[in-house]
């Protein structure tokens, strides 16, 4: 591509608008309070214990995610089966589905009303203002992103390293625990990221199923409507800073390993 | 030893049907056909990758349809190479080894070292698969499937990726292992010149059907269908009216050995059994005088296009020949051929 | 693969838990509501106008995307350079910020304290608490799943395609109209759906930017909290009914497309 | 016509240096080199798609680097055809057409009808690429370049998707095409067969560099180098030692043309060259006793390996001379060479 080109010049100024757009608020908000705000907030034991929260939360979340979905994420890579775009309709769902709609829906099958709300209940497990509820709602958003990733990755896997792996004696699972997870592995781990990205960036559904105990959303949200923009910048850097170094750390893990190996 | 019954397969848009093979213990056979033709779903399918709609599979006389493929005994070596990427040389011959209870650590080292030294892959051991040539890449392919000491292995087109000088090469290794070991060997090809450097006894795949099967000298020789013998490259291939042991084909007439019933036949003529000449040759019944139309260099010999009347024959000359008789486009040149050098094919 | 393998079977488990996860609450909270519950809610005008929002103020969003994304997109699949892994790192980071932190953001810019806020202001564009505000927001939060599509389709497509138009005396624009966007539509357009599917789940940032005018998600949560769970569930049903309508009908668009091109 | 000089092209791992070519008017000019030598890049720098890092690319004496591709007059054929799925074949054909402001449509409708019969199209002219085969998409491949009256034709590698019986089709082809216009032809290549069957001048690129270039004839019976020698398949290459019009390869003795001044040389000899025999042949200065080590058939000839001494010689036999000689593995025969057959080339 010629650089001078008309066409080219036009698409960099497009680029270089939508990049000022994201980036313009996030920076002018990492910068606005002082770093007296920030100390202050730091110490506050309420803040602290709600981004653990979140950061516990959103761990848990993707581990599930990795765990339940990784099976069906290598079915829907492999696999041609009748009904398959239903499938994958379903997983979309969580997506398209409203935040707040997503609250109610979860807390629709886990009602006493229901029958598996009764049976949670006589199992002793609460759903409503509770840390497995937090868990379940970010499970809920956070799983077809994993599934997303994970299914690029094994399709990236040539099927015929599986195939002389098992003509040359070895097992499905071996072939599995070998070949394919090993190859898939950078491809699980972007899923994984951006899977608990997910769940810690959830506020609408979490805010319906569990206001108490607080995640550090929904403790931003209420210092914003308490005491307003200013009380509640201080928080929300505290947070995205968080995850920033914990995104840009995994990203820097996968990155190496791929020169490496 | 392998015995293959009425198998049919449909896998996608490919579709094998009627497919009846014998293939012998420690034999070196062929399946031929176009690119396309569901070759390689017919080694999968023996290799149990690929389930087949219906038909049995023998080996030894059991079953192994109901097999997993892990419990068959049968490598497979793609067409890609398909070496594990993220395992080195040694790690990805070794694989199959940990599988083989059988065999003691020793015996498994001393098969390795064989094959690496057989294959001519020391000093490669603790490279990864990228950074190996296409050809050390199935060199390692190889010696991987080979090291599992496999009943049968199977060749998905081993020769196509590699460049010419390799290709020569890999027929004179691939036709001393065979020797060397008991392993009864299956292989695709789209190419029939690979087939006939390699093998035996073969059998030519089309349209989803098994074509023509047995030596492959004679498959070369006596094609049974028109396919079959485009397939082989008798590029002298015409349809020809056919009345009382003379073949007119246009204008042409050519004696033929013997009288046929149909009265519409193909007539072949391979290309290697034509002689040129410039002055007319005595005593040859078939002897046609034509000129040049198009020279074509081959490499090693020359593809001479000579129009009699309406009709194209092709014919191979030799570079030296071609000098000697120094032939040029537009010359006036006599083609004659042996009577048993005319193939009659049926429609 | 053999169907009765042991591997198989555990991947089909899974697969079940997984679909039967996200489909129960969903289905659950369709069929919860009785008809006449149904039926009264959608001669609430409130309710219809929320909705119409909703739907207007995404389709709008995704149009933006749609607009200015593009040529990043094709820049980001075409081009190699310096500081591309920064760019795309931009471009994720709306979904990896928690929802409320968006709103936090963008008012942060584009309130009276900030240059960007005062040219607004005197331009008359007010930002909260207006449709242009939840525009904004919208196109913020949906504007990364956009990119993504649009640039995997383009990546799909030989840039031979391209050399081969141009060498035959095509500009690098007509090129770009005639062979590699009609070759990306599909692409394009399962990305205009996705961002407008993201646009329209968003609660988190609106509830902080506008919560006058009500989106529809804003008004289930409304209901939730003033009325609880029972009659949250019809309206919830109806906009989830009418999203998936629309996704259903887009996707079979797209699917035909492909088969008659 | 064309005349590149001192051209350097970097990309990612690419890295091609001084690379000089003249490059006459309607010539069939052929790039030659292993797979992965850049020679695609090349004819993309030389179309504009690839901006060089430094050098000129002059065409009738104008530099053209700084235009970009749409105003070069440059057409480019690419191996996997890179025809637009989304338009039929006329449309693909036409494409080019839109931006030829200068002709008028009757003109264009004539010469899209003379293509279309040149190349053997009619009949497909709505079907869609992809039910194309592989050889109608290369010709409407052909066709869309040629629409544009390209002043130079680019073709990457043309043959090497094709099968075997399509190939020699489209060479003849291709023939009659240069022939009929009067558009230059750069064709690359990796196959040293395909140029000489086509073109008469060329250029082996080799590590980054032009190895060499000139007649294909002489590049072929006169490699400058070990690399070329290699590449246009010169099978017996001996390391030998040189004194007194003598070259010692191990213990065989091989009398030389004349005397040269290193006493290391290469000496390499055609395998269609040495003449093979069952008694010793009469008044050759060069004739040795070996014996048959390994026979492999390469459809119309035999590849045979004879041992003398410790050395591999290899020889090419026709089906028929092989027949005659009755010729088995293990007996022993004699080779014989002239002396002006014998090619030495410097280390």
């Amino acid at each position: 591509m010629q650089r001078k080109d008309l066409f080219f010049r036009g698409a960099i100024v497009c680029a270089a608008i939508v990049i000022v757009f994201i980036a313009l608020p996030i920076v002018q908000m990492i910068l606005a309070p002082t770093l007296a705000d920030l100390v202050l907030v730091i110490f506050d034991k309420e803040v602290v214990r709600s981004i653990l929260l979140s950061l516990g939360a959103a761990s848990c979340a993707a581990l599930i995610s990795f765990a339940v979905g990784t099976p069906l994420a290598y079915l829907l890579a492999r696999c041609e089966f009748r009904g398959k775009q239903l499938v994958e309709g379903i997983i979309d769902l969580p997506i398209i589905i409203p935040h707040p709609v997503v609250g109610i829906a979860i807390l629709g099958v886990t009602g006493r009303n229901y029958w598996l709300g009764k049976v949670l209940t006589e199992l002793g497990i609460r759903i409503m203002g509770s840390v497995t509820g937090i868990v379940v709602v970010m499970t809920f958003v956070a799983i077809p992103f994993y599934i997303k990733a994970a299914k690029e990755g094994f399709e990236a896997i040539s099927p015929r390293l599986e195939k002389v792996s098992r003509s040359l004696g070895a097992s499905m699972l071996h072939t599995f625990c070998h070949i394919t997870f090993p190859l898939a592995w950078r491809s699980i781990l972007t899923g994984i990221i951006m899977a608990s990205a997910r769940a810690i960036s959830e506020f609408g559904a979490i805010v319906i199923v569990a206001y108490h105990p607080m995640i550090a959303p929904v403790m931003i949200y209420e210092r914003f409507e308490s005491y307003g923009l200013k009380y509640s910048q201080p928080v929300a850097v505290w947070l995205i800073a968080i995850c920033l170094v914990l995104f840009f750390a995994l990203r820097v893990l996968t990155a190496q390993r791929k020169k490496t190996s | 030893m392998i015995s293959i019954q009425n198998l049919q397969i449909d896998l996608g848009d490919f579709h094998l049907r009627n497919i009846d093979l014998e293939i012998l213990e420690n034999e070196f056979f062929i399946i031929m056909g176009p690119s396309g033709s569901g070759k390689t779903v017919l080694l999968e399918t023996i290799a149990g990758l690929v389930l087949p709609t219906s038909g049995e599979i023998r080996i030894d006389g059991q079953d192994i349809v109901p097999l997993s493929p892990e419990k068959r005994g049968i490598s497979i070596v793609y067409q890609d190479y398909a070496l594990f990427p993220h395992k080195n040389v040694v790690e990805n011959i070794q694989y199959g080894l940990r599988f083989k209870k059988s065999t003691t650590v020793q015996k498994q080292q001393e098969s390795l070292q064989t094959l690496i030294s057989l294959l001519d892959l020391a000093g490669l051991e603790k490279r990864y698969p990228e950074t190996l040539s296409g050809g050390e890449q199935q060199r390692v392919a190889l010696a991987r499937a080979l090291i599992v000491e496999p009943k049968i292995l199977l060749l998905d087109e081993p020769l196509s990726a590699l460049d010419p000088r390799l290709r020569e090469e890999f027929i004179v290794r691939l036709k001393q292992l065979h020797q060397n070991t008991t392993t009864t060997i299956l292989m695709v090809t789209h190419d029939f010149s690979e087939a006939i450097a390699l093998g035996i006894k073969g059998a030519v795949i089309a349209d989803g059907k098994i074509a023509q099967t047995g030596k492959l000298d004679d498959i070369f020789k006596r094609p049974k269908s028109v396919m079959v013998a485009n397939f082989v490259g008798m590029k002298n291939l015409f349809k020809a009216t056919v009345k009382n042991r003379v073949a007119r084909i246009d204008s042409v007439q050519i004696q033929l050995e013997r009288e046929y019933p149909e009265s519409e036949l193909y007539v072949a003529i391979r290309p290697e059994n034509i002689a040129l000449s410039t002055e007319r040759p005595i005593g040859v019944t078939n002897c046609f005088c034509g000129h040049i139309e198009q020279v074509t260099a081959q490499g090693f010999y020359y593809d001479i296009n000579i129009k009699v009347g309406n009709i194209d024959f092709y014919v191979l000359v030799s570079y030296g020949d071609f000098h000697v008789m120094k032939l040029l486009r537009g010359q006036d040149v006599f083609i004659s051929f042996k009577i048993s050098d005319i193939h009659v094919v049926g429609c």
